[in-house]
């Protein structure tokens, strides 16, 4: 990128100039030789290589005789296994086989190796745009320095992305795109109050308007509760409400305007009952109750000190009480994050319908359609088999789309009208009924020796769940908070708690990294705050106490290949850590960590008759880029040009099972499930097997989170104008321990949205409520950063081969979004003195703790 | 009321009979089935709903289909010239400026009105002219470079 | 959205009496940015829906006695981008181009930013600052009114009903005169302003201030003039002292409401710190333009 | 949302509670109140219209006088109406409270106001303004009303 863009990518340089997959080989210049050039002269040969090397090939070869005599098995090898397969369009040509290189450091090129050659093997043909003898001025006999690229040729390359021609175009179809003649459009009516007996719904009104087709209430279902791991969610509520926007009855129309007007007609009566809105108040033992008998609810953690609590989750390591009592002081705050959407650009959309055969089809944008199908089967009351998830790309996640939501009432309505039915959530109903990341308060504990070593911590969590704990995938319903309050250092005695509340608001669910930039924001201030009280330089407080390789974490968890140091410095180092600054201006540092996921996924391969490879997957498409690193996987493994390898999203028939999307498993499971299926296939052509197609198939599945974790170091810089309190960030910084990266152009994707989602917690993204009603129910009022708001971005990947992913990769997606916040900050701090507790880190806040102390510092 | 309009979309003429109330967005999506361009918002804010209304982009989300009555309309399907794409498009692609695709129809849209009044934006004037077109995925760095991208590729 | 008829007549006169005949239930349209949103909550249901859209050379911005004449149908990008705007009155231009996206720039007009009169909207403020009058049409003929007599209350003006908005009128300023518009933004780009603040100040040779206006945003019920704190600069010389007491003369005025965008009381603060630095930034450029 | 309205009058308190006990006459207070009518024991049934710029809504519902304290001068009432048109309504619980005060009597109107549905969605806090602005139009019609009766001593 050009010195005007001022985001750079230090691994992309690397890769682009040379990395470790090339190896050198140096030849003489022979003539005679010209086996390759027949082999260009054919035009598919040509348009191969202007695919896979990105050039026209000069139509000649050089010939280059291998010099040093050692190198010579090396080369061998790589004439048999390596590069990119030429295959030809019919089985009388002969195929071959090309491995990209640079010719003295400078000219790309590509190694030419046709099927069947006369010559001795230790002669290499070289292809390049230019003539290479006149371009070099070589003659025979001469010295040439040749890079092969040998491994990995497909993986760690920027392919793009698989889908990108559908989704530039606008052919990708989309959940709310499917369009089936006769549909229906689905509304629902929502509760207006936060916590209520319904009396009577009338419907007479809307039921008399031209056009509607059925309206449902509870009555007219099944009473049967739904949740995606605790099921306590009624599908329209049934007596009583819980929260404003829980779904109270549902209408199916002709258009979606009628449906719209009928939801209005709909008079449902009300009594009011006590609610609570605070969780620290639904604690209290006068505290009204929102589920008589939570406990009985099915998935519903046992442990239950209140009736409001949702979950509790405790980790202890050592004697924390002991170790409190002997440091040498203690430090204790308490932080607060707010209610925060996810902020996906696709409202959730469900199409629903029975075909002939009664079988019910289902599109929708769910990123675990196979546990979809399990929950549907329950809350529909219909064997698996009847219900069948066709893929559709999902348009944004991160984290908010795991639930049912409207599919059952589209069921429901499809089931009454005869008719398919379409129902699409508005972004006000989004807000309102959505299931945003939980709001918390965290109040920190730590005690310090006097050589400025952490020795104890305690931690307390209160996460806001809102109404009902249904849109929590974990088997305990809780956050990953919890286990994260000991942050990235080695912490020998620790307890946290962490405990998800009912309250009479909407149900949170999970977000991008649940829990973590909450407990992470907290982690690092506080963090910060120590260093500052301790008069130490909170990068070397940091490096007192970070975990280091064999040692553990304040969870107990032993790590390997721990990298925490390195990813620091890198940070401090891009950062200018050190570098004076300016008046008002700061700099702020937070860590963070995390573990790629568990899960289990499948992956089919089809070696089609025409040569292609298609892959099946269970993962559908949420934009990560999964697909695409699956195509090079199989490209990698198969040794095929990735375009060859056609990825397609199965439905629910096409497998069995698979834990889909979520949790930064995709690559590490779903990754080796495909890299098990290809390498399937290349055994089995190996052992002879031609008859096409070649179907072969793999599951991976696993449960242990293991010894490897990911750090991120981030750094920010930042402005405060004091007038104002106005905080403008100036640049960040981003270092990741990496594994390996499989597609730089995806891993970056991840690092950047990630970022900037960060940034917005950090500094806007809030949902305001009052009495329990949302009161930012529009992209108006509740606003997500715009390109303005990217701020100078310099990443730095430090790559190596330690990952749990295939290719030794590691997890990206959640990684980048948890320590903006804190090292914001932290950066605040520094630049004025003014310490926030609360998120966001809005200019109103930083004015008035200015005021409060009388000016800048 | 049934209003009877007359227009051209992506470069087809149309004469069609539309309920006065119906917005474009929906005319667009329900009517002439072109998906591409997506709702988000509702309200103007968003920018997945970017269309070109004699070449100035605008929310259809915030548009009655009678105002496109004599006028021209481009989406997302009318950018590409038959099998080619359009310079953006190729560049959204190549430079990763499109992951979950949602916002991407109308991100494609805007850059290219972008760079059809501007040929060689800055980086200043791509965040200042894109300000409206949300994105949750990409942190908008490498949208911002595909506009780069495809500016200079237009201009070859 | 519910129904309605909807009609596009093709001259200022078919309108007016379109509008007439619907009464209460009629509502002009032009861009339709405001008007849909409301329509699309339920909030506003007209069953009768007047588009101005075809009425020939309200879009026009020329000059007319002194000034120009923008009509109603301009759009906020046509503004902006105007050279003749650029050239005379580019505090104008540069308010107009901080409003909301370009998309919305593209089509929201002149006539219905202040005909829908949100004290959150950008050039309202700009426009009591250049002292604009508002050109209004009804069925009996054409009538002026003064900007800050025009805005009544949230959301109300002094259009009378069966009446619209078909111009406005800016003069180009006097020599000495310059002006700054000021939008603050905590939040993004793209937001409504915490609080906006356009003051224009006409100096003497001297350096001292003959006339100045003061237009606030977001800051009461509607768009509004900080009259004292305009007195207590006119006559003096620039200082640090004038500043302060200008400011706290029209954080008295301001009566705003907690949002998103900040709480009663800072937006009563940032009153104060945008009215200093409007008031500077007119003032500096109105010395240079005197040098 | 909380709204709290002082106003002294000076009356004496058994008239003004006595007025404000007459509901279809108090409700007369409010601009936009019409045809407020009995529907049943200290209930009333009315309509309230409210326009906020283009926005005209036009809240029907009930008014329940729900507490009568006259010992302790003290009153609540209940308002529940909704828009059809919109979809949507206000809840409101009001409390009316006499207190001596040195010219007169303090009459304190506190009011916890819910907005709901579309309505709500088109702005909180500017309804808020807006309701505030009515109480007080409300305490001075109230003056005005008693004002005007003939024993009044003002």
């Amino acid at each position: 990128m050009d010195a005007r863009h001022s985001h750079r990518t230090r691994a992309h340089a690397e890769r682009l100039t040379g990395g470790e997959s090339l190896e050198q080989f140096e030849g003489a210049v022979l003539s005679g030789v010209n086996e390759g050039a027949h082999f260009l002269g054919l035009g598919w040969v040509r348009d191969a290589i202007r695919r896979i090397a990105g050039f026209d090939p000069f139509p000649g070869t050089l010939n280059v005789r291998l010099v040093d005599r050692d190198a010579l098995p090396r080369w061998r090898e790589l004439r048999r296994d390596a590069g990119l397969s030429l295959t030809p369009p019919d089985t009388h040509s002969c195929g071959g086989r090309l491995l990209p290189a640079l010719v003295e450091g400078r000219i790309p090129a590509v190694v030419v190796i046709p099927e069947v050659t006369r010559y001795e093997d230790e002669v290499l043909e070289v292809v390049a745009p230019v003539r290479l003898r006149t371009v070099l001025g070589l003659r025979d006999g001469d010295r040439v320095r040749l890079e092969i690229a040998t491994r990995h040729v497909v993986v760690g390359k920027p392919i793009p992305r698989v889908e990108g021609s559908e989704k530039v175009t606008g052919q990708a179809r989309y959940a709310a795109d499917v369009r089936l003649p006769d549909l229906l459009w689905g509304k629902v009516v929502r509760s207006p109050l936060p916590h209520a007996r319904i009396l009577r719904i009338s419907a007479e009104k809307a039921r008399a308007l031209p056009g509607v087709r059925a309206i449902l209430t509870a009555d007219d279902l099944p009473p049967v509760l739904v949740g995606r791991r605790m099921l306590d969610m009624p599908l329209l509520a049934r007596d009583r409400v819980r929260f404003v926007g829980e779904p109270v009855a549902a209408v199916a129309a002709e258009t979606s305007d009628v449906a719209e007007e009928a939801v209005a007609l709909i008079e449902v009566e009300y009594e009011d009952l006590p609610a609570v809105f605070d969780p620290l108040e639904a604690l209290t033992a006068e505290a009204p109750i929102l589920h008589r008998d939570a406990g009985a609810y099915e998935g519903a953690p046992k442990e239950r000190p209140h009736p409001n609590v949702q979950s509790i989750q405790r980790h202890r390591e050592g004697d924390p009480e002991r170790g409190l009592r002997q440091a040498a002081r203690v430090f204790e705050h308490t932080f607060r994050t707010p209610r925060a959407h996810q902020g996906y650009l696709e409202p959730r959309a469900s199409v629903v319908r029975i075909d002939e055969a009664g079988r019910v089809q289902v599109w929708t944008c769910n990123k675990t359609p196979f546990r979809l199908k399990e929950q549907l089967a329950r809350a529909l009351e219909l064997p698996s088999e009847r219900i069948r998830i066709n893929p559709v790309p999902i348009g944004g996640d991160f984290g908010g789309k795991g639930f049912s939501t409207d599919v059952p009432l589209a069921y429901h309505l499809a089931r009454a009208t005869g008719r398919p039915v379409k129902m699409v959530m508005g972004y006000t109903e989004e807000l309102m009924a959505g299931c945003p990341r939980h709001p918390s308060i965290i109040t920190l504990r730590t005690g310090v020796d006097a050589e400025g070593h952490i020795v104890a911590r305690t931690a307390r969590a209160i996460f806001d769940g809102g109404a009902y704990a249904a849109f929590k995938p974990r088997p305990n319903v809780d956050l990953h908070g919890g286990h994260q309050a000991g942050g990235v250092y080695r912490i020998p005695h620790f307890e946290a708690e962490s405990v998800c509340v009912y309250t009479n608001s909407v149900p949170s669910g999970h977000a991008r990294s649940p829990g973590e930039p909450q407990m992470i924001f907290a982690v690092e201030s506080h963090t910060d705050m120590i260093a500052h009280e301790l008069g130490i330089d909170p990068a070397d407080f940091r490096r007192r106490n970070l975990v280091g390789d064999g040692e553990r974490l304040a969870t107990g968890h032993r790590l390997e290949r721990v990298k925490a140091r390195e990813t620091l410095e890198a940070a401090l180092e891009a950062g200018d850590w050190r570098a004076p600054r300016r008046p008002h201006v700061g700099r702020g540092l937070a860590m963070s960590h995390r573990f790629a996921g568990l899960g289990d996924a499948r992956a089919r391969l089809r070696l089609e008759t025409d040569g292609t490879v298609r892959l099946i997957t269970a993962i559908p498409d949420t934009g990560t880029g999964a697909h695409t690193v699956f195509r090079q996987i199989v490209a990698e493994v198969l040794e095929v040009p990735p375009d060859r390898v056609v990825v397609s999203v199965g439905d629910t028939d096409a497998f069995e099972s698979d834990a889909g999307v979520g949790g930064s498993r995709v690559t590490r499971v779903a990754g080796h499930a495909v890299d098990r299926a290809a390498r399937a296939m290349r055994e089995a052509l190996a052992r002879g097997d031609r008859t096409l197609p070649l179907q072969t198939e793999a599951r991976f599945s696993v449960n242990e989170t293991g010894t490897v974790t990911s750090f991120c170091a981030q750094v920010a810089e930042v402005e405060v104008d004091p007038e104002t309190g106005c905080v403008k960030v100036l640049r960040m910084v981003t270092a990741h321990d990496a594994g390996r990266v499989l597609n730089p152009i995806g891993h970056q994707g991840q690092i950047e949205g990630g970022l900037l989602q960060g940034l917005g917690l950090a500094m806007m993204e809030a949902m305001g409520a009052e009495d329990g009603r949302i009161s930012t129910l529009s992209l108006g009022d509740y606003k997500l950063p715009v390109t303005k708001d990217a701020p100078p971005l310099t990443t730095v990947i430090l790559e190596d081969s330690v990952g749990p992913g295939p290719f030794q990769a590691k997890a990206i997606g959640e990684m980048s979004i948890s320590p903006v916040a804190a090292a914001i900050a932290n950066a605040i701090f520094d630049a004025c003195g003014v310490r926030l507790r609360d998120l966001p880190l809005t200019a109103e806040q930083v004015f008035f703790a200015l005021q409060s102390r009388g000016g800048t510092r | 009321m049934t209003l009877r309009i007359r227009l051209s979309v992506n470069g087809s003429a149309r004469e069609v009979l539309i309920p006065s109330s119906r917005r474009l967005i929906d005319f667009l999506r329900d009517d002439l089935g072109l998906t591409g361009t997506k709702e988000g918002c509702g309200v103007g804010v968003c920018g997945a709903c970017t269309v070109l209304l004699d070449g100035r982009m605008i929310s259809s989300c915030l548009a009655l289909a009678a105002f496109a009555d004599g006028a021209e309309v481009t989406t997302v399907e009318g950018l590409a010239d038959d099998e080619r794409l359009h310079p953006v498009q190729q560049a959204f692609i190549e430079y990763g400026g499109a992951q979950c695709g949602i916002c991407t129809p109308g991100q494609v849209v805007a850059a290219k009105a972008l760079l059809d009044e501007v040929p060689n934006p800055t980086e200043g004037e791509i965040r200042e002219w894109m300000l409206g077109n949300l994105c949750r995925c990409t942190g908008y760095y490498k949208i911002i470079e595909s506009i780069q991208k495809a500016a200079g590729h237009a201009r070859l | 959205m519910h129904a309605f008829d909807y009609t596009a007549p093709e001259s200022l006169a078919s309108a007016l009496a379109e509008l007439e005949e619907a009464g209460d239930e009629g509502k002009v349209i032009a861009g339709g940015t405001a008007l849909m949103i409301l329509m699309m909550q339920r909030l506003v249901r007209p069953t009768r829906l007047i588009s101005l859209r075809r009425l020939p050379g309200l879009g026009r911005i020329e000059v007319v006695d002194g000034g120009v004449r923008i009509g109603a149908l301009a759009t906020h990008r046509d503004v902006e981008t105007s050279p003749l705007i650029r050239s005379r009155i580019p505090v104008l231009a540069e308010t107009l181009s901080r409003v909301a996206t370009l998309r919305i720039r593209n089509v929201a007009t002149i006539g219905g930013c202040l005909a829908h009169a949100d004290p959150n909207q950008d050039p309202p403020v700009t426009l009591l600052a250049l002292d604009a009058r508002v050109r209004i049409a009804g069925r009996q003929g054409e009538r002026q009114v003064a900007l800050d007599e025009f805005f009544v209350d949230y959301y109300q003006t002094a259009l009378r009903p069966g009446e619209v908005v078909v111009a406005v009128d800016v003069a180009f300023p006097a020599p000495g005169n310059a002006s700054a518009f000021h939008k603050f933004l905590p939040r993004t780009a793209d937001d409504y302003a915490t609080v906006a603040v356009a003051a224009t100040v006409t100096l003497t040779p001297e350096g001292v201030c003959r006339e100045a206006r003061i237009g606030l945003g977001a800051l009461g019920p509607t768009p509004l003039r900080a009259r004292d704190a305009e007195a207590i600069v006119i006559g003096e010389r620039l200082s640090d002292r004038l500043l302060a007491a200008a400011s706290e003369a029209a954080i008295r005025v301001v009566d705003p409401i907690a949002d998103p965008r900040g709480s009663a009381e800072y937006k009563r603060q940032m009153a104060g710190v945008f009215v200093r630095r409007a008031l500077r930034g007119a003032w500096d450029r109105a010395s240079r333009e005197a040098a | 949302m909380k709204l709290v309205q002082r106003s002294i009058l000076a009356v004496e308190r058994e008239r003004l509670w006595d007025f404000l006990m007459d509901v279809p006459r108090v409700a007369r207070c409010i601009p936009g109140v019409e045809a407020i009518e009995p529907a049943g024991e200290n209930r009333y049934r009315g309509v309230l219209n409210v326009q906020i710029g283009p926005v005209r809504l036009a809240l029907g519902g009930t008014v329940t006088l729900e507490e009568q304290d006259r010992n302790g001068w003290q009153a609540a009432l209940r308002a529940e109406a909704d828009d059809r048109g919109a979809g949507g309504g206000i809840r409101a619980r009001m409390t009316a409270r006499l207190a001596p005060a040195p010219t007169g009597i303090e009459l304190v109107v506190e009011t916890d106001l819910a907005v709901l549905g579309k309505i709500g969605e088109f702005g909180q806090p500017l309804i808020k303004k807006k309701a505030d602005g009515l109480m007080q139009a409300f305490a001075v019609n109230v003056r005005a009303a008693l004002g005007r009766a003939p024993s009044s001593r003002e």
